[in-house]
C-alpha cells in the first residue's frame, strides 16, 4: 500500500467529486473570505450567512487539490446549522487536529476526522487548512 | 559518468532522495560549502573599507569573485553587478535603465513565456511611464521565434525583455538573432539567463546582449546573490537605485556623487560570503564543463520523455524541448496531489505555476508538473521516477480522479 | 567572565588577532557557521515554491527565522522584511514609503550623523520631490538632542530619519522621545538600528517607531541580510519596490497583484540561508544576554579610553560615548598610516570616514581611527591595543609626522 | 625595530613633509586626471603638460595617507623632463615593482625606488599607486 492512501480517505475522495455547497452568491447577507495558499497556489472563498446567531448556510468556490476543494465541501456541511459558538468550537478542533495539537476527542467531527491522515504529511497541513481558516474568518467579521 | 559527481553533494549521501527541482534551487555541493565556511572561519570581515590585512583579504576575494563571474560570461570586471540574485537585477534594470530611459509611447517587448521577476518590473514601468507592454504571439509549441518577434518589432520599441531559457518550457530562445535585429531599431535587450546560465555557456560579447541576469543558487551557488551584467557604457549612464554606504564618492549635506559602475549599484556592505561562494560555484561548473552537463542533461531528458510517453494518461507540454526541463500533468489529477506521491517516494519535484502563471494561463491548465536534471541526477533516478509516475497514475485513477 | 567567548569564534583560534572593527562587521561564531552548513547539506532548496518535505522543511526554517527576529524585537511575523542588509532596508523605506507619501514643500528631519545609507536616500527623495532636508544642529558634543530636535520640527515634517546609535560617535540618539514628539506632529520616524541591534534591547512596540533597519553581519551572522521593520498598517499601505516571483498573487498581461506584506517586499528567491543563520546569530546574543553584554561592552571602553587618555598626542572625539565604539586621532598622523601600525601588531580597526562624512566634516578632521568591541574582546585585548598605541605615537613622532 | 620601518623610509618622509610640485594650476594645457581610493578615501589629482613629446610639468593635489601623498610628489620628480615614452615604461616599471610583478632592475627609479618596501603591506599598494595610476591615465588621454 502506497503511503498516500492513508491520506486520499474514501470520504474525502467523495466530496472531491461531488462537491456540497459549491458555488457562490451574489447575496449581501453572506461574509465572504478568500484565502490563497502562497505556497501551492490553492485558492478558496469561502460565504457564511449568520442568522440569529446560527450559521444559516455556507458557500464555497476556489481551486485547488482534492485535500483543499474537498475540505471546503467537509466544513460547509459540517458546521451548517450549528451555532456560532459551536461552529468555532469545531472549527478549532479541526485545525488543532491537522495540526498535531490536543484537541477534544468527544466531539464529532464526523466526515472532517477523515483528514487527521494529513498530519503525516505536514507540506499538505496548509491545503487542509485554508477553507477553515476563511470560514474563521467570516465568523469573526460577523462579531466586528 | 555522471554518477560520480553524486558524493559531491553532502544531502545526496544522508538520505535516499531524487532530487528533480533544480529550476526551482540547484543542490550545494561539498566545495561550495567549503568557500563559504573559508570566509566564515579566515577572513569573515568587511570589504573596501578596512585597510589592515584580514580587511584586505576578503576585499581580494570578493574582488577575484567578480573577476572570476566576468570570465565566466565573457564580461569585463566593471559590467558584473553583485545583486541579491536573478530578480533583484533584472528589477534593477527596470527601475533605473526603464525609470529614466521609457517615455511615454514607447514600446517594450516581453512574452508569455517570461517568469514573473521578468514581466511585473516592466508592467509596472509601462503603467508608470504610460508605455505600452507588446507580448510576441508565441508559436503553437509556445516557443518565441524570430519571425514573431519581428511582427512585434516597431520603431518605438526601446526595451525588449525575454527569457533565455524558459523555466517552464526548457525552450532556448533564439535570443542572439533577436538582439541582433532589435539592435537595428536603436532598442536594448535585457536578457533573463536565470535557467541558463546553469545549464549552457554564456558569452556576453558574442549575444552582444545589453543586460544579462542569473542567480547563484540554481547553479550550485549560495543563495542571497546574482548578477546583473551591463554593458559598460550603459551602466555608466544609469542612475542608481539604491544610495549608501560604499556606492558614493563625496557626500555633502544636500547631494551626493558616485563611484563608477558597478560600485554605485551596491549600496552598503554587499554579500560578501555568498560572492566568493558563487564564484566557488562558477569554479565547480567549469570543473565538469559544459559539454558534459549538456549531454549528461540531454540523455537524462530523452530517457524520462521516453519514460513519460509510455504511460498513459499523462500529457508533457513541453516534448520537444532542448534543455532539461520536463512540464507535465496527470490528466484529471491536480499536480499538488501528485507531487505528494512522487514526494512519498522520495522524489522531489514542482508542482504549481513556477512563477509563470502567463504561460500556465497560456498552457490553460490550472497547474503544472516540473521535472528539472543537473549533473547530480543519474539513469537511476529517471528510473525511480518513471516508475513513481507509473504507480502514481494507477493509484489516482484507482481512487476515482 | 567574556573569555570564554574567544573559543567560540574560529578565526580567534588560529592567527593572533584582536579585532576592533565589530562596528564594520562582527566575527563569526561556530554556532552560526554550523546553521549555515545545515542549511546547505540537510535541505538546500527552495522555499514556498515546492510542496514536498525538503522543501516544506526549508520553508520552515525560514519562517521560524522570521519569527525569532520579530520575537527579538518585539515586532509581529508580518512586520519583518527580510532585505540584503540594513542599507537596503534603509533604502526601502525610502523608495516606497518616501516615494509615496512625500510631496513638494514636505519635510525630511535628519542628522549628520547618519551613515550614508540613511541620509543619501532621504537626499535623493527630497531632490526627487522638491521636499526640504532639514537638519537638527548638534550639540557641542556631536549629539542629538530632543530639544535640538524640537527646534527643527515643524507641522511640514513628514518624515524624521535618525540613527539609533551612532557608528562613529557610539552616542545614543534619545529616540524615543524624539519618535513620541514627531508622532504628535503625525510625523513617521525610520530609525537606523544598524549598530544598536548588536548591543542593546530593541522593542519596537516600547519605542513606537514607524520603521527599523538592522543587518545580520554587524551581530554574529552571516552577509547578505538584514531586516526592515515595519508597523503592520504602514507596510501594508506602501507599493512594492521590487516585483517579481512570490510577492504577487494573480499575475494578468498588464497587471498584477500583490501578497500581503511582508511577502510583498521580498520579489524572487530570499536570501534563505542567511536569514536561517540570522536567526541562529540572535539565538547566540540571546544566549549571552544584553546586559552581560552591555555591561562588558561598558568595562572595556573604560579600560580603553583611560589607556589612551594617558598618552600624549592622541586625540579621543567621543570621551563620553555610551556604547563600545571610541573615535580618534593621532594628532598629526593620517589614520591610514596609523592604522598599518596596529596591523602589524595584529590589532583590526578602521581608518577612514566610516561611511558616515558629515560627521567626519563636522569634526573637520579628515579621517579617522575607529575601535569597536564586541564580546570576544577582552582586557587583554585593550592591553595589547593600548600598548600598540604608545608605541605607535612614538614611533611616528620620531619618524617625523 | 617595528615592521613598519621598512614602509616609512626617510626619502618618503621627506617627500611627505616637504611636497614638491604641490598644487594644481588653472591652465588648460595641462591634462587632468582624478583617482580615489574607494578602499580608504585617498583622493589625487595629477595634471600633466606636455610638450614635442615630453612630460614637461607635473602637478598634484588632493588628500590621503603619507605613501599616497609623498608618492606623488616622487612621481613628479621622476617623470619631468622624461619624454612620454620614458615616462610611460618608468611608470609601468614602478607599478610592476610594488606589485611583486617583474620589472627590469637596470632603470633608475630613484627615490621611487624606496616604495619597494610596499610589497610586505599588500593592504596599502594601493595607496602606493593611485598618483601613478592617475599620472598614466593622463598619458593616454594625451595620445588620444
Ligand atoms: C527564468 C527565471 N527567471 C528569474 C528567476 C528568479 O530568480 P530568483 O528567484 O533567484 O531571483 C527564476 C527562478 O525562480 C527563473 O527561473
Ligand atoms: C549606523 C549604520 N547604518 C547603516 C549601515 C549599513 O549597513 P550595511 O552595510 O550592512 O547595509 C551601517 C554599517 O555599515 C551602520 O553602521
Amino acid at each position: 500500500m502506497h503511503q498516500l492512501e492513508t491520506l486520499y480517505r474514501q470520504i474525502i475522495m467523495d466530496h472531491y467529486k461531488n462537491p456540497r455547497n459549491k458555488g457562490l452568491l451574489e447575496d449581501d447577507s453572506y461574509i465572504k473570505e478568500h484565502i490563497k495558499n502562497p505556497s501551492c497556489g490553492d485558492d478558496i472563498t469561502i460565504q457564511t450567512r449568520i442568522e440569529n446567531g446560527r450559521v444559516k448556510d455556507v458557500r464555497h468556490d476556489g481551486s485547488g487539490c482534492s485535500i483543499c476543494c474537498s475540505s471546503a465541501s467537509v466544513l460547509s456541511t459540517l458546521v451548517k446549522g450549528k451555532s456560532v459558538e459551536e461552529a468555532n468550537t469545531y472549527t478549532k478542533n479541526y485545525l488543532n487536529m491537522i495540526m498535531k495539537q490536543p484537541f477534544d476527542e468527544t466531539i464529532d467531527l464526523e466526515d472532517a476526522l477523515a483528514y487527521q491522515g494529513v498530519t503525516k504529511f505536514p507540506a499538505r497541513v496548509k491545503c487542509a487548512s485554508i477553507a477553515w481558516k476563511a470560514f474563521e474568518a467570516t465568523l469573526k467579521k460577523a462579531s466586528e | 559518468m555522471m554518477q560520480g559527481r553524486k558524493k559531491d553533494f553532502p544531502i545526496l549521501n544522508k538520505q535516499p532522495l531524487v532530487y528533480l527541482d533544480t529550476a526551482a534551487s540547484s543542490l550545494t555541493p561539498n566545495a561550495v560549502i567549503n568557500k563559504l565556511n573559508e570566509y566564515y572561519k579566515d577572513y569573515p570581515v568587511n570589504v573596501h573599507r578596512g585597510v589592515y590585512k584580514l580587511s584586505y583579504q576578503a576585499t581580494e576575494a570578493y574582488h577575484a569573485a567578480r573577476q572570476t563571474i566576468a570570465d565566466f560570461i565573457n564580461a569585463s570586471f566593471d559590467e558584473v553587478i553583485f545583486t541579491r540574485g536573478a530578480s533583484s537585477a533584472l528589477n534593477l534594470v527596470a527601475l533605473s535603465y526603464g525609470e529614466q530611459y521609457i517615455n511615454a509611447g514607447d514600446e517594450i517587448i516581453v512574452s508569455e513565456l517570461e517568469h514573473h521577476s521578468h514581466i511585473l518590473p516592466w508592467q509596472q514601468i509601462a503603467k508608470r511611464k504610460n508605455a505600452k507592454l507588446v507580448y510576441i504571439p508565441l508559436s503553437k509549441e509556445g516557443r518565441i521565434t524570430v519571425e514573431a518577434f519581428q511582427s512585434v518589432l516597431s520603431n518605438r520599441t526601446k526595451v525588449v525583455a525575454l527569457t533565455y531559457v524558459s523555466n517552464v518550457m526548457g525552450y532556448i530562445t533564439p535570443i542572439k538573432e533577436i538582439i541582433e535585429i532589435a539592435h537595428q531599431k536603436g532598442a536594448v535587450v535585457s536578457v533573463d539567463a536565470a535557467q541558463a546560465a546553469p545549464h549552457m555557456q554564456l558569452d556576453v560579447k558574442a549575444l552582444n546582449c545589453d543586460f544579462l541576469a542569473f542567480s547563484a543558487h540554481k547553479m550550485f551557488g549560495p543563495t542571497g546573490v546574482g548578477i546583473l551584467y551591463g554593458k559598460s557604457a550603459l551602466l555608466q549612464a544609469m542612475p542608481p537605485v539604491e544610495y549608501g554606504g560604499d556606492m558614493n564618492d563625496n557626500v555633502d549635506l544636500y547631494d551626493g556623487d558616485w563611484k563608477d559602475a558597478p560600485y554605485k549599484f551596491e549600496a552598503g556592505t554587499p554579500p560578501i560570503a555568498e560572492a566568493i561562494g558563487f564564484a566557488e560555484a562558477v569554479r565547480y561548473i567549469q570543473s565538469v564543463g559544459f559539454d558534459a552537463i549538456i549531454k549528461h542533461e540531454q540523455g537524462l531528458r530523452k530517457q524520462a520523455i521516453e519514460g513519460l510517453e509510455a504511460i498513459d494518461g499523462i500529457t508533457v507540454y513541453n516534448k520537444e524541448a532542448e534543455t532539461g526541463i520536463i512540464n507535465f500533468n496527470l490528466d484529471g489529477v491536480h499536480p499538488h496531489d501528485v507531487v505528494s506521491f512522487f514526494d512519498e517516494d522520495h522524489i522531489a519535484l514542482r508542482a504549481g505555476h513556477h512563477c509563470a502563471q502567463l504561460l500556465i494561463k497560456w498552457l490553460k491548465v490550472p497547474a503544472t508538473l516540473r521535472a528539472s536534471f543537473y549533473i547530480y541526477n543519474d539513469a537511476s533516478d529517471i528510473e525511480t521516477f518513471i516508475d513513481s509516475a507509473k504507480r502514481a497514475r494507477s493509484f489516482f485513477s484507482e481512487i476515482g480522479f
